[in-house]
């Protein structure tokens, strides 16, 4: 069997996303053991919205079989997918979801993600005291599923209070200046909500001003930041959201490629076309764990895991 | 009935007084001229008129009604037509949009009619089609004519406003004779028609061909007015310059001939961009003029010698070794000095203090890395002075001077380390009349120190006054060369039009 | 204006004037805004952005529509470039330095050439090298760790180093001083100032023109580099366009600091308020608690408002 | 006797001349020469459908190009006009979701779309011809400014646009493609403007600020006159934005912005004002959308397709100016 699958990627800003792209391209090597094809070709880019656009129309243009896409908007792609199922495409959307009816999600929920974090926050501050986020693009889907569930979760906590919620735009220098800025005005706060890799800047602000001791914050899950955490034992807890979604996403395609069926078919999720995969979650109890299994990977390289072909599989019929 | 009348009108730049108390009167059927030095403000007055600068006293009456000119629109729509000195082009635009431009021909309410355009501008392009070259059509962008061209077009442009006020602030400065005189046949044809005309002009004999009353203006202050029918030259420059005595008026008798000092600069079969096949030599402490009408090789020769651009092929050989000019920087340090009359475009450096404005030259050739003022203020205040240079302080921007002063620092630049050869590009355009006789002692000073000078001008009686020797151009090349008693207004013209 | 109160058109005044005024709201807005420390973390943000608008501040200077887009770009490589040579190794810093520098003069030499040689216009010429440097910044960090600053380095930009003050802020009155003599006191500064009022009568003056601007364009972009490298040290390690914020902020600094974008005329010491001004601004809003979207309405409105203090330009009517 | 006889000047010859009626020449040989290799590279991507596909997605590119050359000819810029697509993406989304989807609603949409559009062009043009604030300073003040009002209406990327909406705009009416009836509505349209007072107004006006006004024209009428048809034309792209994406988001249009700059300079406009075409202008907006196929077709790695993106670009805007130098020099 061969299958021809398409990868878009539309922001190259982190190595999260290359780390992304570089697992489904091993994933997708992995079939040829099983006797089946894959061919990936990727278009990962820094592109705006039509950019990517762009994309899914020149993989149309090349007749893939499937395209996997890590969107940059949930409903934007309605009407290029709708192209894509009419040309005969199998349309896969991960780490974000989308509207179209034309797609299926697979990868965790965003909202969940945040929510987990947020929980743990809450519980780690005993339900009572002063939080501030700092989150990524104001406007970026993702980000608003974020600010979502931290707020519905802070919301079930009467003695949190949120003073303030900034944007850093996902730029871990923006993160360090906000969070300086957040300290110097509130200077009593206890807790902090900061996202993915803003957060080692935020921590960064938060070791310099000695402060390190008092404020208990979220962290992000690469390499590097566990290596602080675990060296300055800082109060922090970390959803994962791994890099092998897209590996995952991958593997459900070619299976969906060989005409198998799902057990359940995909239909969580806002648009009803979602298939959610497990979040893990860092804390300073399985810490140790989680940096042992980063043992001799770069700095940069972030906590990851993936269905196999054969937790995949097992997902169908 | 008094058709326009200016009385009491001042205007200041901060500091500068431009126009003082301007007082202004002109009849209907007359051509008016007003005539004073640099920096008199004989532009500052016509844009007030023109609406393009706001007066801060007097009044201004049309028929005899006090009007607010609130801007160029409101000027014209009072009847008020103007040719601006510095003019009013769009480069890019073609010939007949250039001259309709104010009021482009409408379709409907938001088109331009471009028959009505084509068939309009070609009207006025028509009155100057003798003269003005076949390359001026009415799709010809503007960018591409000459300088001469472009005065013509800014000329038609003002004929189109068909206004009952025309005023002209020196339309003849880049104007040969014959195109002078066009011009003059149809302002003479315009006052018949009872508009009345400005026109300016720093050319006593244009004042005295066209004139029907003359104004002078003197330090922002207007002198008088008499009728040029009972006026002579010398009475309107003793108006101009006030109680001075002794300016040079425009002889026609030769100066005396050069001393004899060596050759300074020898050029062999030059050709280059505009000119071809250029030899001669100049000697020390000689004044070599360039003569003709005008764009025919005569600036690109000096530009070229001065490596902006360098000449295409033959050689230059400076005190006996050959010279290789690339850029202007290496013809510095080779010795040469260019002062051009457009100082716009190739002297002043716009907003920047007077002191940065003389030593750029000094600096290059002493090699200087470090800018100390007083340093360098002591090489600039001696040129400075003795080109009589009228400035309140190294520091002010040149910005805040007349036209001709401006143009004297750029000289001085050149002057303050001795050049060997300097190359003098029409430098009195625009330069009052006793500026001008300051330049032309200065300049027969330094031939007398020993410097060979190559002039080119664009009147007649400068270079006949001025110049040693007199190369005629003609379509790019030397056509005669006069000296000694050859050098008369006869010789100079009869070579001049030979070929044309 | 009265010739007493006219030192109030100065742009160094004005923005002077703003920078307190913006500290004393911060502070009543929220309490601490201007103590100290927090003055000082401001400083060292806006060394960060001062450093680059200085190369920025020269291009535009010089004229001929001179403006340097691809700041932002040399500003991020650097960083990367900064953070392998060094990796984390104090060791490593002086040819972290180097490697800086020449990454700067590098793409500043290729933006000169590009717009003197084949008179490209600055704006599509750093425009165009922006795209080019932001996909070289995917290229270069493909596989490659991103390396992270050395502990002196940060040192040097965070803690205090001489009277109180951290070393990038001695750095940058060190960058200010420098500028000043050379635009005032230099022949090189005359010329630059004499190629932005009038290109061509410099030429004809014997400026080495075309030099002039190429080198231009390479101050810039090791000023940028400069900024990368201390950006390193401020954010402990380098990720992809950590640059892109300075691209239009520092041409706003230029801009509030009074040096119009025509060239010709103004000067850095003005720049290196309006990066103190614009980074005040930026903080306010970030402390002050309302929405996104309304924080971006103030930022907009507040530039054009500061502008109308002295970016605006002459009438057409004198 | 004739005074003037004009020696040899250099000629306009051919090219020049040619060059002089059509700035876009070679705009339009690169973009023959892209459509080539993008042939050789993926014979598919030029079958209809690709093609379709590629005039839909940079149909916004090519109006927001449109919309910026006005604001060059006059020798302004406006790094708002991606902003401004957005503000009125949003609205129009918004608008019609609350107006019921509705094709009577739809209609009302835009209408109000254009009218924002407009009056942001007029904002710009106020704050810049009016207050004389410098514009590449002022609009991106703007940008910021209109972007914010943007997140105010529509927060979060991705209210759906009614399915009519987008249908109408992705279909094809009597076998040809709804887009290019667009793409002939909009020739009519600048074939007309073309000949409007206006554009050669600003046009004068690019040539020389002082010199317009002096000789009388309405310089700030006029370059607000350019900044209103900048937002008009802004506003049109993002109708095309919502046709090909459906749903509002409120940053949409943020990096089209540099990109339409670079098509106007693409297309043989100059930055300096006072020349320039509106169709060199469209012409490059494809050229920035084949480039890019280009460089996925030729199997770039997806790590070098950035970087060979932005080199190709350069090399093009380096390309496109020298050769129209050559030609008018
Ligand atoms: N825009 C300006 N800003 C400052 N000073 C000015 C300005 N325009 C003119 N001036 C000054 O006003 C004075 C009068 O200038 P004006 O141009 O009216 O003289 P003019 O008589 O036309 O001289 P010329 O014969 O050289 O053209 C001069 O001192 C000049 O420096
Ligand atoms: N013939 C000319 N006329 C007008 N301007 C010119 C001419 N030649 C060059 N220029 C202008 O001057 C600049 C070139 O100056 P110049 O040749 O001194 O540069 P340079 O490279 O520093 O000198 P060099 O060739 O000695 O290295 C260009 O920007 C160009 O616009
Ligand atoms: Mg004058
Ligand atoms: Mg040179």
């Amino acid at each position: 069997e061969d299958f021809k699958i398409g990868l878009s990627n539309g922001w190259v800003g982190s190595e999260w996303r290359t780390q992304m792209i570089e697992e489904a391209e091993a994933a997708a090597a992995l079939w040829k053991e099983r006797g089946v094809n894959v061919e990936v070709v990727a278009q990962s880019a820094n592109v705006d919205v039509p950019g990517q656009i762009a994309h899914v129309r020149n993989f149309i243009s090349q007749g893939v079989n499937a395209i996997i896409i890590n969107p940059n908007s949930p409903t934007a792609f309605d009407p290029v997918f709708a192209q894509a199922k009419e040309a005969g495409i199998l349309v896969i959307a991960t780490d974000a979801e989308v509207s179209s009816p034309d797609a299926t999600y697979v990868g965790i929920d965003q909202k969940g993600w945040a929510m987990e974090s947020a929980k743990w926050l809450a519980e780690t501050l005993d339900g009572k005291g002063k939080v501030v986020a700092i989150n990524g693009v104001a406007g970026h889907p993702a980000n608003e599923m974020r600010v979502a569930g931290y707020r519905e979760v802070f919301g079930q906590h009467d003695g949190i209070e949120i003073v303030n919620e900034v944007n850093a735009n996902w730029d871990q220098a923006q993160g360090q200046q906000a969070m300086q800025n957040l300290l110097a005005t509130y200077p009593d706060i206890d807790g902090v909500w900061v996202q993915d890799g803003m957060a080692a800047g935020a921590w960064r602000s938060i070791m310099d001003a000695d402060k390190a001791g008092d404020i208990a914050a979220t962290g992000e899950i690469r390499k590097d930041f566990i290596d602080i955490w675990t060296e300055n034992k800082l109060n922090s807890g970390a959803s994962v959201n791994p890099p092998g979604v897209m590996a995952s996403a991958l593997n459900v395609a070619v299976l969906m490629l060989q005409g198998r069926e799902l057990k359940e078919p995909a239909t969580a999720g806002q648009y009803g076309n979602a298939m959610y995969l497990p979040i893990p979650f860092i804390s300073s109890d399985n810490l140790a764990e989680a940096a042992a299994s980063m043992e001799g990977k770069p700095g940069h390289y972030s906590y990851t895991s993936a269905l196999s072909i054969d937790d995949a599989e097992a997902l169908f019929k | 009935m008094t058709k326009l009348k200016l009385s009491g009108v001042s205007k200041a730049y901060g500091a500068t007084m431009a126009l003082r108390h301007g007082d202004l009167e002109i009849e209907a059927g007359e051509v008016h001229v007003l005539i004073g030095a640099n920096g008199s403000g004989k532009s500052t007055l016509c844009k007030i008129v023109a609406g393009s600068v706001r007066p801060d006293r007097g009044t201004v009456l049309i028929d005899d009604r006090p009007v607010t000119v609130s801007g160029p629109r409101a000027a014209k729509a009072l009847g008020i037509g103007i040719f601006y000195q510095e003019l009013s082009l769009a480069e890019h635009r073609s010939v007949a949009e250039n001259i309709l431009m104010p009021d482009l021909p409408r379709k409907g309410r938001l088109f331009v009619n471009r028959e009505a355009l084509a068939e309009t501008a070609g009207r006025y392009i028509a009155l100057f089609a003798q003269v003005a070259g076949e390359d001026l059509t009415a799709d010809t962008p503007v960018g591409r004519l000459r300088a001469d061209q472009r005065q013509l077009v800014e000329i038609m442009k003002a004929l189109a406003s068909k206004a009952p006020v025309l005023i002209f602030d020196e339309p003849t400065s880049a104007l040969d004779r014959a195109q002078v005189d066009r011009f003059f046949e149809i302002l003479r044809g315009l006052r018949n028609e009872g508009r009345s005309i400005v026109f300016i002009s720093h050319r006593m004999d244009e004042i005295f061909a066209i004139g029907d009353r003359v104004t002078v203006i003197r330090d922002g202050e207007t002198i008088g007015t008499t009728t040029i029918a009972d006026t002579s030259p010398a009475a309107v420059i003793r108006m101009m310059v006030g109680e001075q005595e002794g300016l040079a008026v425009p002889q026609d008798a030769p100066p005396a001939s050069a001393t004899g000092g060596g050759t300074a600069l020898s050029v062999a079969h030059l050709s280059g961009q505009g000119f071809s096949d250029v030899s001669f030599t100049v000697a020390r402490g000689e004044i070599l003029g360039l003569g003709g009408l005008h764009g025919q090789g005569q600036s690109a020769l000096l530009r070229a010698l001065f490596g902006a651009p360098p000449a295409h092929s033959g050689a230059v050989t400076l005190a006996g070794a050959a010279l290789r000019t690339e850029n202007p920087r290496s013809a510095i340090t080779s010795g040469l000095a260019y002062v051009s009359g457009d100082r716009g475009r190739d002297g002043v450096i716009t907003g920047r203090p007077i002191l940065e404005n003389v030593t750029p030259v000094h600096a290059l050739r002493n090699r200087l890395m470090l800018a100390s003022p007083g340093r360098l203020a002591a090489g600039a205040l001696p040129a400075l002075k003795a080109l009589n240079t009228k400035f309140a302080g190294l520091s002010h921007p040149i910005s805040s001077l007349s036209g001709g002063n401006q143009q004297k620092i750029v000289i001085a630049r050149w002057l303050i380390d001795r050049p060997d050869v300097l190359l003098l590009d029409d430098p009195t355009k625009g330069i009052d009349l006793s500026a001008k006789a300051d330049l032309f002692a200065l300049i027969r000073k330094l031939a007398e120190d020993g410097l060979a000078i190559i002039l080119y001008s664009s009147e007649d009686a400068e270079l006949l006054n001025n110049a040693d020797r007199i190369l005629v151009f003609n379509g790019g090349s030397v056509r005669r060369e006069l000296a000694g008693a050859e050098r008369t207004r006869y010789n100079l013209y009869h070579a001049a039009y030979e070929a044309a | 204006m009265s010739q007493a109160l006219s030192f109030l058109r100065n742009p160094l005044v004005v923005a002077l004037a703003l920078i307190v005024a913006l500290l004393v709201l911060g502070n009543a807005l929220s309490p601490g805004f201007a103590s100290g420390q927090q003055i000082l973390r401001l400083l060292i943000v806006a060394a960060l952005l001062g450093i680059v608008a200085a190369g920025q501040n020269l291009v535009i200077l010089g004229g001929r529509e001179g403006i340097d887009l691809s700041v932002g770009g040399v500003v991020s490589l650097s960083a990367i470039v900064a953070g392998n040579a060094m990796n984390g190794l104090d060791a490593g810093i002086p040819a972290a330095i180097l490697a800086c520098v020449a990454t700067g003069a590098f793409f500043g030499l290729l933006n000169g050439l590009g717009v003197t040689l084949l008179r490209i216009p600055p704006l599509v010429m750093t425009l165009g090298m922006l795209g080019v440097l932001q996909g070289l910044l995917v290229v270069i960090r493909q596989g490659v760790p991103s390396g992270r600053a050395a502990p002196a380095l940060s040192e040097f930009v965070t803690r205090p180093f001489l009277l109180g003050l951290p070393g990038i802020i001695w750095l940058w009155i060190a960058i200010g001083l420098l500028m000043a003599f050379i635009l005032n006191r230099t022949v090189l500064g005359h010329r630059i100032y004499a190629i932005g009022s009038n290109e061509h009568a410099a030429f004809m003056a014997g400026v080495p023109v075309r030099r002039m601007r190429v080198l231009l364009f390479v101050l810039s972009g090791v000023f940028s580099a400069i900024a990368g490298f201390c950006l390193l040290g401020y954010s402990g390690s380098s990720f992809a366009n950590v640059g892109e914020q300075y691209m239009l902020a520092s041409i706003i600094a230029v801009v509030l600091g009074g040096t119009p974008l025509s060239g010709g005329k103004g000067g850095y010491t003005g720049t290196m308020a309006g990066a103190v001004l614009l980074v005040i601004l930026q903080s306010i809003l970030t402390t002050i608690n309302i929405e996104e979207s309304g924080r971006q309405m103030v930022f907009g409105a507040t530039l054009l408002l500061l502008m109308l203090f002295y970016g605006r330009g002459r009438g057409l009517r004198a | 006797m004739t005074a003037t006889p004009s020696i040899a000047r250099e000629g306009r010859g051919g090219f020049g001349a040619l060059l002089d009626r059509f700035p876009f020449l070679p705009a339009i040989v690169i973009l023959i020469v892209l459509l080539v290799l993008n042939g050789l590279f993926e014979p598919n991507s030029l079958s209809f459908r690709s093609l379709t596909g590629l005039v839909r997605t940079y149909m916004a590119l090519m109006l927001l190009a449109v919309a910026q050359t006005y604001v060059v000819y006059a020798a302004d810029i406006d790094l708002s006009v991606g902003a401004i697509a957005s503000l009125v993406n949003v609205t129009i989304i918004v608008l019609m979701q609350h107006l019921g989807g509705g094709g009577l609603s739809v209609v009302a949409a835009l209408g109000v779309g254009v009218l924002v559009g407009l009056a942001c062009g007029l904002v710009n043009g106020f704050v810049v011809a009016a207050l004389r604030l410098q514009a590449i300073v002022a609009t991106f003040a703007t940008s910021i400014f209109f972007t914010g009002l943007a997140l105010t209406i529509l927060p979060v990327a991705g209210m759906p646009a009614p399915t009519a909406f987008w249908r109408t705009y992705g279909g094809s009416f009597f076998g040809i493609p709804f887009v290019f009836y667009c793409v002939a509505v909009l020739a009519v349209l600048l074939y007309l403007l073309a000949r409007s007072r206006l554009a050669t107004q600003l046009l004068a006006v690019g040539d020389g600020q002082q010199a317009a006004f002096q000789s009388g024209l309405p310089v700030t009428a006029i370059r607000i006159g350019g900044y209103a048809l900048c937002g008009v034309f802004a506003a049109l792209a993002a109708f095309c934005i919502t046709g090909d994406t459906a749903s509002g988001d409120p940053l949409v249009g943020a990096k089209m912005t540099l990109f339409s700059v670079a098509a106007v300079v693409l297309g043989g406009s100059a930055l300096s004002g006072g020349f320039g075409t509106v169709v060199g202008s469209v012409i490059a907006a494809l050229i920035i959308g084949l480039i890019n196929a280009l460089v996925f077709f030729a199997g770039t790695p997806s790590h070098w397709q950035n970087f060979v993106q932005g080199l190709a670009i350069l090399a093009a805007l380096m390309v496109g100016i020298l050769v129209s130098r050559r030609g008018r020099a």
